[in-house]
């Protein structure tokens, strides 16, 4: 049991902080989405270059299958560079392309992998559905077999950089008949596909990086088929240990930053009663209680990984990470609306306190998307401590 | 003793209710501020509302008054917190009393026939004396007419923000609000009233706090229609305790923030000794409950509750921005815990 | 609408208040069970000596059946005294004694009425069994019909004053193939009665108030049951509405009491970093905050005594009472730790900080006893907002 | 990096539980605090685990100790907390490594041996010495033996309890724990050390964060048993999630807290910059989980958790006296908020 890191990842974790240093790129990523696309596509074909572009990615398809402490210290320093945890390369890399590494063909694989590691394309997700949420598997968008191809009618939600995507995976119902589970087929949609109609749901901060996605009998070839027909459900099942934990690293280091930011801020600034903000004793003890929760789940996310690394099977600090990960970030950008005070009004008085009023409305998202804080105190209680369901 | 509403408040109530629905509706609020046109209040609707006599409800009839309490005024500005209706109402309706009764009757007529005055937000580097003048850096709210209302806890003023340096608008967190940054150079008023003769801002936190618990019990009821509508699992989400409870918790602190303003708003009608106590009480159990209760609904509605498609992220908003403008909850619970407690 | 009393009501504040300044006991209430019975006793019959004996109670059953407004009066009057809000005349007069009026017969009534309100008898309560709490409706005592008497075999729980009641309000199954609320009967058992083994609970503060009493073949007169065989249910359900909410006034006052309390100690006494403990700001937002929840405690007190003044239906104002006042007194009893700070590790270290703690411990119990907090909040949830079961 | 238990570890967690079982168990110190006996530790049981080397577990050799690091008594300790063991297992392996790294070696193997030491717990009206004095009020926890450790931020020592004056046995919220009251006129130490050499308090924090954790842990599965075997309205209660969001909440904090006690004691081992920081986090981290578990566990047992048939009133106190012993939260979260972030 140590917390150092060996001699190697040292130098490993020297030698990214250099990499990163000289070729993150350092202007603000563009708020347009077609600018935002190329950006992000220009990036990963930067890192893809130096190695970098998979760094969980099996050495067969291009990428580095960094073990786990590595992959840590890569999403640590990536952390620091202050880039987007999450941006439109996420579900081709961390998604979409190891679904397809565990459960496509070798031409299937053959044709996307190298696109995606080699910041050809983006992907998107079409899986939940206005009356499927928690409940995804209820999902009713419909796709019949006629001839060689899949012929798709019905409605996605929250489908990230649907606009910017060349793919998307693409969960339909093809059996109507069988049990709700049973029925779903895992397919590839070209997103330039005729009958596809894209329109944006702008978000409570003003973005609108979330999409819906209206199919008018779009068609499929069957090729772009995943697996069995009617066996998506565990095709989409697959892929939910990739990275085990690693990627969250990023939000988890970002949110420690923005503690201590606060804490600097509460340090210089003079509050409405003309006193040093950190003198209001409720939210200094918020501000520490922050920095001893946020030490806690980075113990946690290396508790994680550390067990990670002796099994396949990734533990509930899944479930665990994302819920507190969500507490947290809600509590810690709503005292950062306090730190600001009477700024917080504003939504771009200056740049630097807008973000926190950005980051605050941002927050509620936390504990909905990627399932829902509920839905992860069921899992934790049913499957860490055995509840009945 | 008796905190139920009477026949004729039920009528302000209900009159209150249906104006606001019909003029001042969220689908009105969000065409005008989605076109950029902000506060998102029609010149027309605003006058309507002057004409209903919104403006002068509370004020003395020998001031040209209608000459009800505060507890109507409340019960009317629980209305507009539930409609989320745009509109310096607060800050007009305190800023006709303070001229009344400074004896700038004029102001007040003009004020209370629809001249809407917006309200000064205090700043780190602001200041206000005991005369009403102000100095520093300011915020505005909603002065589009050229007036803002300042309160302090000795003083409440009428300014020409006309007067004010460096004014520059800047976007609001609540898109139907427009604020506005300044600076004065010590800039006297044009009216003040000193607390000694009326402590306007008391008043202010009862109306702020009856907002703030329309906006409670808007959200309230929006959670339990929706965990009541939608169908996850074969069953409405609302079967659920972790929807249930939450929603439980919503109709507690609304109906405490109800009951506790309509108790601050007597107090101060019947000048209670406590009732700065009970005041400020009000503002921190209806800040508590709009902020609870915005926020859950957001998450009892899931996805769809984080997007421009449901108004519940108008009512984050404004709950936001309103239990920010008069100081905030650390200045509140502070003043609180100075006052000799409840009589 | 006003906060005001009338003259009327102020002028019987001012004739409770003198009478109670004259007439409460002052001494230390004892703790010994058998004491405080004769205690307790000895207080309803100097009250009913002198008129106040039952403030709710019918005017035919000896009571002062005064106007909510003035029983309002009477409660905060009451509670100024510091007397405790339920000692062991509580079943007798509010829950035992009301359902005798509403449900028994003439006979009974005339029996046992007259010797609860003059302070000669004390009620305990027979409901709750160790596999039937929340769930009471799944109780399982069992009583048997033989002859004109019932036979009991089981055994209760929470039983307070057991061992020291006269009579008990005891609900037992008598059809055991009926559903669940169809074959309970709710019947009058003497305490003295043979074959009744009491044993006491103690509790986590140290007392023993409540008891699990065992009933071995007890013998009970067929004419002790109260309206008819298998309808205990709708007996045991028909009191509830009684003084509607008026009496829960002398806890809400006495917990704006020990908040007072609290905040004059917090200025007056120095914490552990040489300061006084109020100069801590998260110590003095909590107790401003408390101040703020108390007295939104009362008013919605008051907003529930103005409705049910005008109804004989109580609103779902009981049920948010409950619940508020639950967590409130849990947090403001949790803080008067916080305020005696290392004195909260001692018990009896003097006799003031040593309340506190005592407070504190038995704090728990008010989120539980008497329908859990997750029980009211289903209530309020399904009855006040609609939602679904 | 590794946060796994390695087979040596496990060994001896597994030891210790056995231990704690056969002679430690709540049945055991019930009896004896129900026969008025404080603390309820049996001088056989303390001589055993002293023959263990639990008092020397993490002393260096060169000291006579069994040079495990601070995670490993930070296992042992976490065992300890989840047995609710009685007796003063902090404050005399502190004071072990106060006396050998003084150089009162004698001391130390007495101590070692099976002397049990003491807290000192600082109250309002309590003065520190650089030297390890004391002077005003203090507060005893089992000192039955005569000594009791001593610690502040710069100094941590060993005090002769004989030599404090109006020492008097007060009951203690914790049945299990002997409390006294004293005072000390100005009284040196028989042995201190500076936090200059080790900085014993860092070590305080997690150890007494390692103990908090066990009983986090113990309440949580306490909650999750009756959760799944108490069977109300025909179902495990736990079916409900107003029961079961509560247990996944306590299982969350009681794995942050594991994780980061874990983590302070290894930066305390590898002499990391933010060893401090670390240490006061797991404190807090921990503190937090077992007021919040404890507490809540007596919600989801109902009525029985509140009464001595269940143990989880015992876990209520214990959490209550240790996350009170070292000057409570406010300090720790000051300090935390002072210090440097984590590195």
């Amino acid at each position: 049991m140590d917390l150092s890191f060996s001699t190697e990842d040292n130098e490993f974790r020297d030698e990214v902080r250099t990499w990163l240093k000289a070729n993150a790129p350092t202007g603000r990523r563009p708020k347009e989405s077609h600018a935002m696309r190329e950006f992000d596509l220009a990036w990963q074909r930067t890192m893809h270059a130096a190695g970098w572009g998979g760094v969980a990615w099996p050495v067969d398809y291009g990428g580095r299958d960094l073990p786990l402490t590595q992959q840590l210290i890569w999403y640590e320093e990536y952390a620091r560079t202050g880039l987007a945890p999450i941006d439109s390369r996420f579900v081709g890399l961390a998604h979409a392309g190891p679904t397809l590494m565990l459960r496509s063909s070798e031409e299937q694989k053959q044709f996307h992998l190298p696109k995606i590691l080699g910041g050809e394309v983006i992907w998107c997700q079409g899986f939940s559905e206005p009356e499927a949420g928690s409940d995804l598997a209820s999902l009713r968008t419909r796709a019949v077999v006629d001839g060689d191809e899949l012929v798709v009618t019905g409605q996605k939600i929250w489908t990230s950089f649907a606009a910017v995507s060349d793919w998307q995976e693409l969960l339909v119902r093809t059996d109507p008949d069988a049990p709700k589970h049973k029925g779903i087929t895992w397919v590839i949609c070209d997103m330039r596909s005729p009958g596809i109609d894209i329109r944006p749901i702008r978000t409570i901060e003003g973005g609108a990086d979330f999409n819906e996605v209206f199919y008018d009998e779009v068609r499929i070839p069957l090729a772009n088929v995943v697996g069995d027909l009617n066996d998506g459900w565990s095709v989409a099942m697959s892929t939910l240990s990739f990275e085990r934990g690693t990627a969250f690293t990023v939000s988890q280091v970002q949110l420690a930053s923005s503690i201590e930011a606060l804490i600097d801020m509460a340090r210089s600034r003079t509050s409405i009663n003309g006193r040093a903000v950190i003198a209001d004793g409720a939210v200094a003890e918020r501000l520490a209680k922050a920095r001893a929760d946020c030490a806690a789940l980075r113990a946690l996310t290396y508790l994680g990984i550390s067990k990670n690394a002796h099994s396949t099977q990734p533990g509930p600090e899944g479930s665990m990470l994302k819920l507190q990960y969500a507490d947290l970030a809600k509590r810690v950008y709503l005292l950062g609306l306090d730190v600001i005070d009477t700024n917080a009004l504003a939504f771009a008085l200056d740049e630097d306190d807008s973000d926190w009023v950005d980051r605050h409305l941002m927050a509620f998202s936390t504990s909905i998307g990627g399932g829902t804080s509920e839905i992860q105190r069921n899992i934790i209680g049913e499957r860490v401590l055995g509840l009945p369901r | 003793m008796d905190l139920l509403t009477s026949p004729d408040q039920d009528e302000i109530i209900a009159a209150a209710a249906s104006f606001l629905n019909d003029k001042m509706s969220t689908d009105q609020s969000r065409l005008q501020f989605e076109s950029g046109t902000t506060p998102a209040v029609s010149n027309a609707a605003w006058a309507a509302a002057a004409e209903l006599g919104w403006f002068a409800l509370g004020l003395p009839e020998q001031f040209g008054g209608v000459g009800f309490g505060l507890a109507e005024e409340a019960l009317l500005f629980r209305e507009i917190g539930r409609a989320a209706a745009p509109g310096p109402f607060v800050s007009t309706v305190l800023a006709a009393r303070v001229a009344a009764l400074s004896g700038a009757q004029d102001l007040a007529d003009e004020i209370v026939a629809g001249r809407g005055v917006g309200l000064t937000v205090p700043g780190s580097l602001h200041a206000i004396g005991e005369d009403g003048s102000i100095a520093g850096e300011v915020q505005l709210l909603d002065a589009t007419s050229g007036l803002a209302l300042v309160l302090s806890p000795s003083v409440a003023s009428i300014i020409d923000v006309e007067s004010l340096g460096d004014r520059s608008r800047v976007p609001c967190v609540d898109p139907t609000v427009d604020l506005q940054r300044a600076t004065a150079n010590t800039l006297s008023p044009i009216a003040h009233l000193p607390a000694s003769t009326e402590a306007v801002e008391h008043r202010a936190h009862v109306l702020i706090a009856s907002m703030l618990t329309g906006i409670a019990e808007w959200a309230r009821d929006a959670a339990a229609t929706h965990a009541i509508d939608r169908v996850q699992f074969g069953k409405p989400i609302g079967v659920n305790q972790a929807i249930k409870h939450p929603c439980a918790d919503m109709a507690v602190q609304a109906q405490l923030a109800y009951a506790q303003t309509l108790f601050a708003a007597l107090a101060i009608d019947e000048a209670r000794e406590d009732a700065e106590f009970q005041a400020l009480s009000a503002h921190v159990a209806a800040a508590g409950a709009a902020e609870f209760s915005t926020s859950t609904t957001i998450q009892v509605l899931g996805g769809m509750g984080f997007t421009h498609e449901h108004d519940a992220h108008l009512y984050v908003k404004r709950a936001e921005v309103w239990r920010r403008t008069l100081g905030g909850m650390p200045t509140h619970l502070a003043r609180l815990l100075e006052l000799s407690g409840p009589v």
